[in-house]
């Protein structure tokens, strides 16, 4: 389980006038834990949205396990294995969370899934994000916080190899976040591939094997946590020094 | 509701339907019910696409034309009988639902509903210019003297009416509460989120479409035989389109049975209003209903009944 | 059948008619197009200002423009108003869209049908010394009812136009639509903006309305007949973009006079239409620029 | 069901409500004579519905005054059909089931009588309609009696005096342009001038519908110009009609024969309105106030036709349609009061071989329930002023050029603007 899970090569793209992603190449192995900061605007979550396909790029290639998924249409990434959370919570908001979870457990992860039991897996799935006491509730209702723990459980719930967090713990306690670190922990234990943008730099440093590091729509450095913390471009992207 | 005891209803209001033709001669019962279920059925059309998926079709009267006209056209041509006309109109109706769903759905919102007014518009200038089926004049459609064992035509169109909106509820149930009515809801509510939870937003759009389509062919295809007149001003009628979202919203758009309460309530309004006040303040009511429930009650009337019973559960 | 003075006559008269489209879209290129808010019943409020117009015309003989300028204010709070209702109703609690749409889609009939139950369904007309009067340089008419329209609505499409660029209001109403950060910035509150803005639209509703009854008899129920070429100019013009608009707005006037001229009426607005359907269709990422 | 029941009850109580408005006239002893319709008092056609029904209630009133019908009084009972032919089939049932009328008559309009013959043929009922042209085309139904005087080819003799009265002239048109709106009424004028024109060898160089929704009608009149027709034929409604006038004029139309069939130029309001513009069009017309029009009892009709239509929104001299929707009744009344009946086949018999008298003159019916004869007039508008509606209460503006048998003056010839 230690081959190459997505590799994305010489990616740009474009807004206009806009770059958001100027040739863009990485690659994250099956089973890694990789962390992707940058200051606003450098083109983070444009590029999780390029992989996971709700945008095309418009120049290079992304292959996962092996195939070009480059054109695949993003429901199709989500099947083959490829779950997202959003940085703005995008609940299902007339359904309640359970059937929230439901979405994606009779979409993406049907040919995965046991039929018949969608609503224990759900369940178990809510347990193991701490939302069980609110299954029931609908989902426009929630907190801030439970929304983002909801957009995690969701992405869980596709049954991902592998699982972008989008800043799903933004807002969110100290306790709070050491708890989604620990779940987070856990579902890489059990296999599935993370990849992590997040803004609380003591929570991706502590996460991550491997850090990106992007500015302007590019990368300005790779490496593990402690080398990036020392980084000079990285210091400067950030600091503005 | 429980499965059965919901096809027990179907089949008891059918078989009451069934009743009423054998108890009542009176053919204005029969008239004024004919166009509440036409109602209904427009209403349960609309909501597959509007309520249920979100997006907004102002263009039904365009689609209830299609059914209206197909019929006019293969009874002219070859004098089809009724059951297979519907079966053309609720066939034409679902392609054109199926190109409008190719054509606009890379439209979200607000462009996909002008888009449905513009598309509306062109069907009318297409019909307009078609002189086979009468073109801006109209045309006319003689009854056909038999009408099985009912007393008179409209009995039996009554009939049919009410037995393809029965089927209307059905599939409109079956498919709010199934997985594909989980998909629909989910491209509502964020459709980004639907693509990335693994939805077929296109494919499940355009069953919406199409099932839409259809249904509204179906509704319009009898509608010659009602008449006997048809001309692209009634056919395209403006009010038709009005009723098909007025009444899901006043009733409840995200409940299959919202559009049902709506049309019923909505429909035996306009009925009453048009032979006791006017038309003018047919329209005028279903204008102030319309605009007082979405401000005030945007859930619409299963939303009230759905907030009321969760209040009295402790 | 095809001449030099009739294309010259075609293409003027399109204009005429295009500048007049102008006013009638410029209402809905502020509301629609910058604050995303479907007011389908924009055309029903251009109605009321012609009823206006015909009632102070008929009355006391005041030229219908003037009347149009006058109830410009008084149109500019109903839509204060409405927009009020409006967000506390839809917007705060993020329902605009398809309830929105519903609720502009009533407030259209109940205007229509209060318009017929006391004026009834006869064609209303307005008189002006300048009905009538044709201006000819060489062989190109500018008949007067067409062109005082035109006149009035490029003024007012001017107007707008150095409003939102060189007014802060006007630039705080762009912002809204564009860019929430550089309206945070500018330290205003967006409800109020948006309230201002959707006064200033319906109030282009009193002058177009004016200018309707200038060219033709008006009804209750003809506003209808334009919310379809009003929205396909707004989204021709590129959302929101007042020069846009009135590009747009040009071309759908000429496209229907030479359809009209070289090839039979009865096909302009499946032409209009088919051009608006067809650029929607083909690019709609390139027409609405913002997203 | 108890909801169905109490949806019943509702409806019976709407009716009874409905049937008491409906007939304020009728004594309490003796059970009066029912006459049923649907009307226009909504919708495109309201305006000459609603001042159909002003007549009909005047007749109501007159016939009460002296009596009744048999006897008995007259009640009307009648609903909005709200210009929507999908009413209409409703409306008659009602009518015929609930209501149990013992007469009926038809709406105003083409597509708003259609809709009620199926009904009105399966209980062979007789009858009378108002303003429909060519409806019983396809229904050939031998108890329908149309008042508008179309004639017995109606499509064709609504232009026929047109193009007669323009080959009259020196020198002979050759050539016609024809346009038409994409509607109905319109349509079929348009057919049948396309026929009068090629049976007078006519070159028809223009021949176009434009739709309802056209705001400018300069592009259409300048295509029309391009190709110099000597006459052209307009078939239009109201807010067209005023369109293309005005177009005419600014375009500098030049043609030497211009009008038709425009509905619209009939009305006092519109024609207030374009004032001079209206100057020597020919246009259609059913009746207007020359000397060589006053029969018997239509001056006394228009006078109370004034008093009751005045802040009703509805045409205030009552010319055109009025004096019809008011003959159509007489019609009717002097059937039942001849046959002293009201047996449908007794009184259809009646009116195919009578002819009456009323206030639109002498009436008889031909074979198809078509006017015998046509007395489509052909009218000139004359030396019209700006901005005067008395000016068209009286005679000397709109001067009846066709049939001779009625003609009040001689056509100026060709149009001038």
């Amino acid at each position: 389980m230690s081959g190459e899970l997505l590799r994305v090569t010489r990616l740009s793209k474009r807004f206009g006038g806009f770059v958001a992603l100027d040739n863009v190449s990485l690659s994250v192995r099956a089973g890694e834990r990789l962390g992707l900061i940058g200051p606003n605007g450098s083109g983070k979550t444009t590029l999780i949205t390029c992989i996971s396909g709700a945008l095309y790029n418009d120049v290079g290639e992304i292959h996962f396990e092996g195939r070009d998924v480059t054109r695949l249409l993003p429901h199709l990434r989500a099947r083959a294995g490829i779950a997202r959370s959003f940085q703005i919570p995008k609940p299902f908001a007339s359904m309640t969370v359970l059937d929230n979870l439901r979405v994606p457990l009779e979409y993406a992860a049907r040919s995965r899934a046991a039929h018949g039991r969608v609503l224990d897996e759900a369940m178990r799935v809510l347990e193991l994000i701490g939302l069980v006491h609110r299954a029931h509730e609908n989902s426009a209702g929630l907190t801030q916080v439970d929304m983002r723990k909801l957009e995690l459980a969701r992405a869980l719930a596709a049954k991902p190899r592998l699982l972008i967090s989008d800043e799903v713990m933004a807002g969110l306690a100290p306790n709070e976040v050491a708890e989604v670190l620990a779940i987070l922990r856990k579902l890489n234990n059990s296999g599935i591939t993370i990849i992590m943008i997040e803004h609380i730099m003591h929570a991706v440093m502590r996460f991550s094997e491997r850090v990106i590091c992007l500015d302007a729509g590019q990368i300005i450095c790779e490496g593990t946590p402690e080398s990036i913390v020392q980084d000079a471009g990285v210091q400067r992207a950030y600091l503005g020094a | 509701m429980k499965s059965a005891a919901f096809w027990g209803a179907l089949a008891a209001i059918f078989a009451a339907g069934l009743a009423l033709t054998g108890a009542v001669a009176n053919e204005y019962y029969y008239n004024a019910l004919y166009l509440i279920l036409q109602a209904a059925l427009m209403a349960i059309a609309w909501n597959i696409l509007g309520g249920f998926t979100g997006y907004v079709n102002f263009g039904s009267a365009g689609f209830f034309a299609i059914g209206a006209y197909t019929t006019v056209a293969l009874n002219k041509a070859l004098g089809l009988p009724l059951p297979l006309l519907i079966l053309a109109g609720g066939a034409v109706g679902g392609l054109v639902g199926l190109g409008l769903g190719y054509l606009t759905l890379r439209l979200k919102g607000v462009y996909f509903a002008i888009a449905t007014l513009a598309m509306a518009i062109v069907i009318e200038t297409l019909v307009i210019n078609w002189s086979y089926v009468g073109g801006a004049k109209g045309t006319y459609i003689l009854t056909p003297e038999k009408h099985l064992w009912f007393d008179s035509y409209i009995q039996m169109l009554f009939v049919v009416m009410l037995l393809l909106t029965l089927a209307a509820v059905a599939i409109s149930r079956m498919l709010s509460s199934s997985r594909i009515g989980r998909g629909l809801a989910a491209i509502r509510d964020d459709e980004v989120a639907a693509e990335c939870a693994g939805v077929p937003t296109l494919r499940l759009k355009l069953v919406s479409t199409t099932v839409m389509g259809a249904m509204m062919g179906v509704a319009g295809a009898p509608f010659p035989f009602f008449v006997t007149f048809v001309d692209p001003s009634s056919a395209f009628n403006l009010f038709i389109a009005v009723n098909a979202i007025a009444m899901p919203m006043i009733g409840g758009t995200a409940h299959w049975l919202g559009p049902v309460i709506g049309a019923l309530l909505v429909g035996t309004t306009q009925e009453i209003v048009k032979v006791t006040v006017s038309s003018e303040m047919n329209v005028l009511i279903v204008g102030v209903m319309l605009v007082v429930f979405i401000t005030l009650a945007p859930q619409g009337i299963v939303g009230l009944a759905r907030k009321h019973l969760r209040r009295r559960k402790p | 059948m095809f001449s030099a003075d009739l294309l010259a006559n075609a293409v003027v008269a399109g204009i005429l008619l295009g500048g007049f489209y102008a006013a009638v879209a410029i209402g809905l290129a502020i509301v629609f197009g910058q604050l995303d808010i479907v007011n389908i019943a924009h055309p029903a409020f251009i109605i009321v200002g012609a009823y206006i117009a015909y009632i102070l015309n008929s009355r006391f003989g005041f030229d219908p423009v003037l009347v149009g300028l006058l109830a410009a204010p008084a149109f500019f709070f109903v839509g204060a108003l409405i927009y009020r209702v409006y967000f506390l109703a839809f917007e705060r609690t993020g329902q605009e869209s398809l309830s929105g749409l519903a609720f502009f889609f009533g407030v259209m009939f109940i205007i229509e049908v209060v318009l017929i139950l006391i004026y009834g369904v006869d064609y209303r007309l307005v008189q002006a010394g300048y009905i009538g009067q044709t201006w000819r340089i060489g062989f190109v008419d500018f008949p007067l009812r067409m062109l005082v329209p035109f006149a009035v609505s490029a003024a007012l499409t001017a107007a707008i136009y150095a409003y939102m660029s060189h007014t802060f209001m006007g630039r705080a109403i762009q912002a809204v639509a564009q860019d929430r950060l550089a309206l945070q910035l500018m330290g205003a509150d967006p409800v109020r903006i948006k309230q201002w803005a959707f006064g200033l639209g319906i109030a282009t509703a009193a002058i177009a309305g004016s200018l309707l009854i200038i060219i033709g008899p008006v009804e209750p129920s003809v506003g209808r007949l334009y919310i379809g070429r009003a929205f396909a100019i707004v989204v021709l013009g590129g959302m929101g973009s007042i020069k846009g608009m009135f590009i747009a707005a040009l071309i759908l006037g000429i496209v229907e006079s030479m359809v009209a001229t070289f090839a039979g009426p009865s096909w302009s607005p499946a032409v209009a239409f088919g051009v608006l359907a067809l650029t929607l269709a083909l690019r709609p990422a390139g027409l609405f620029g913002r997203q | 069901m108890t909801h169905s029941r109490r949806k019943w009850l509702l409806i019976s109580v709407a009716l009874a409500a409905a049937a008491a408005l409906a007939a304020p006239l009728a004594h309490a002893q003796q059970k009066p004579i029912k006459i049923g319709f649907s009307m226009a008092l909504t919708g495109g056609l309201a305006g000459g519905g609603k001042g159909a029904l002003i007549s009909m209630e005047i007749w109501r009133d007159d016939v009460n005054k002296k009596g009744g019908l048999l006897g008995r009084p007259v009640a009307l009972v009648y609903y909005d059909d709200a210009t929507q032919p999908a009413n209409v089939p409703g409306i008659y049932t009602k009518l015929l089931e609930v209501d149990k009328v013992d007469l009926v008559v038809s709406g105003y309009g083409t597509n708003l009588i259609a809709p009620a013959m199926p009904i009105i043929m399966r209980k062979k009922l007789v009858f009378p309609a108002l303003f429909g042209l060519g409806a019983n085309e396809e229904f050939k139904y031998d108890r329908y009696f149309q008042i508008m005087p179309a004639g017995p080819a109606p499509k064709l003799d609504w232009s026929k005096g047109f193009f007669e009265l323009a080959m009259e002239q020196n020198p002979k048109p050759k050539s016609v342009a024809i346009v038409a709106a994409d509607a109905e009424f319109a349509l079929n004028a348009a057919e049948g001038a396309r026929a009068n024109a090629k049976k007078l060898k006519l070159d028809i160089v223009y021949d176009k519908t434009y739709p309802p929704a056209t705001t400018d009608f300069t592009p259409i009149v300048r295509a029309i110009q391009a190709t110099s027709p000597d006459i052209v034929y307009v078939g239009s409604y109201p807010p067209d009609s005023v369109g293309m006038v005005k177009a005419a004029s600014e375009v500098g139309l030049k043609t030497k024969m211009f009008g038709g069939g425009m509905v619209g130029l009939q009305f006092a309001a519109i024609q207030k309105n374009l004032g001079p513009l209206l100057n020597g069009i020919v246009n259609y017309d059913f009746w207007v106030p020359e000397p060589t029009l006053n029969f018997p009892g239509v001056n006394e009709f228009l006078a109370k036709y004034r008093v009751a239509a005045k802040d009703k929104g509805v045409d205030p001299f009552g010319h055109y349609l009025p004096p019809y929707s008011y003959a159509y009744l007489e019609v009717l009344g002097q059937a039942v009061e001849a046959t002293k009946s009201l047996d449908h086949s007794k009184l259809a018999a009646y009116m195919h071989k009578t002819t009456f008298d009323t206030v639109v003159g002498k009436v008889k019916f031909g074979k198809n329930g078509e006017w015998a004869r046509t007395r489509t007039l052909q009218v000139q508008f004359r030396d019209v002023q700006p901005d005067n509606l008395e000016q068209f209460a009286g005679p000397g503006k709109r001067i009846v050029l066709y049939p001779k048998e009625w003609k009040s003056g001689n056509i100026v010839f060709p149009y001038k603007q």
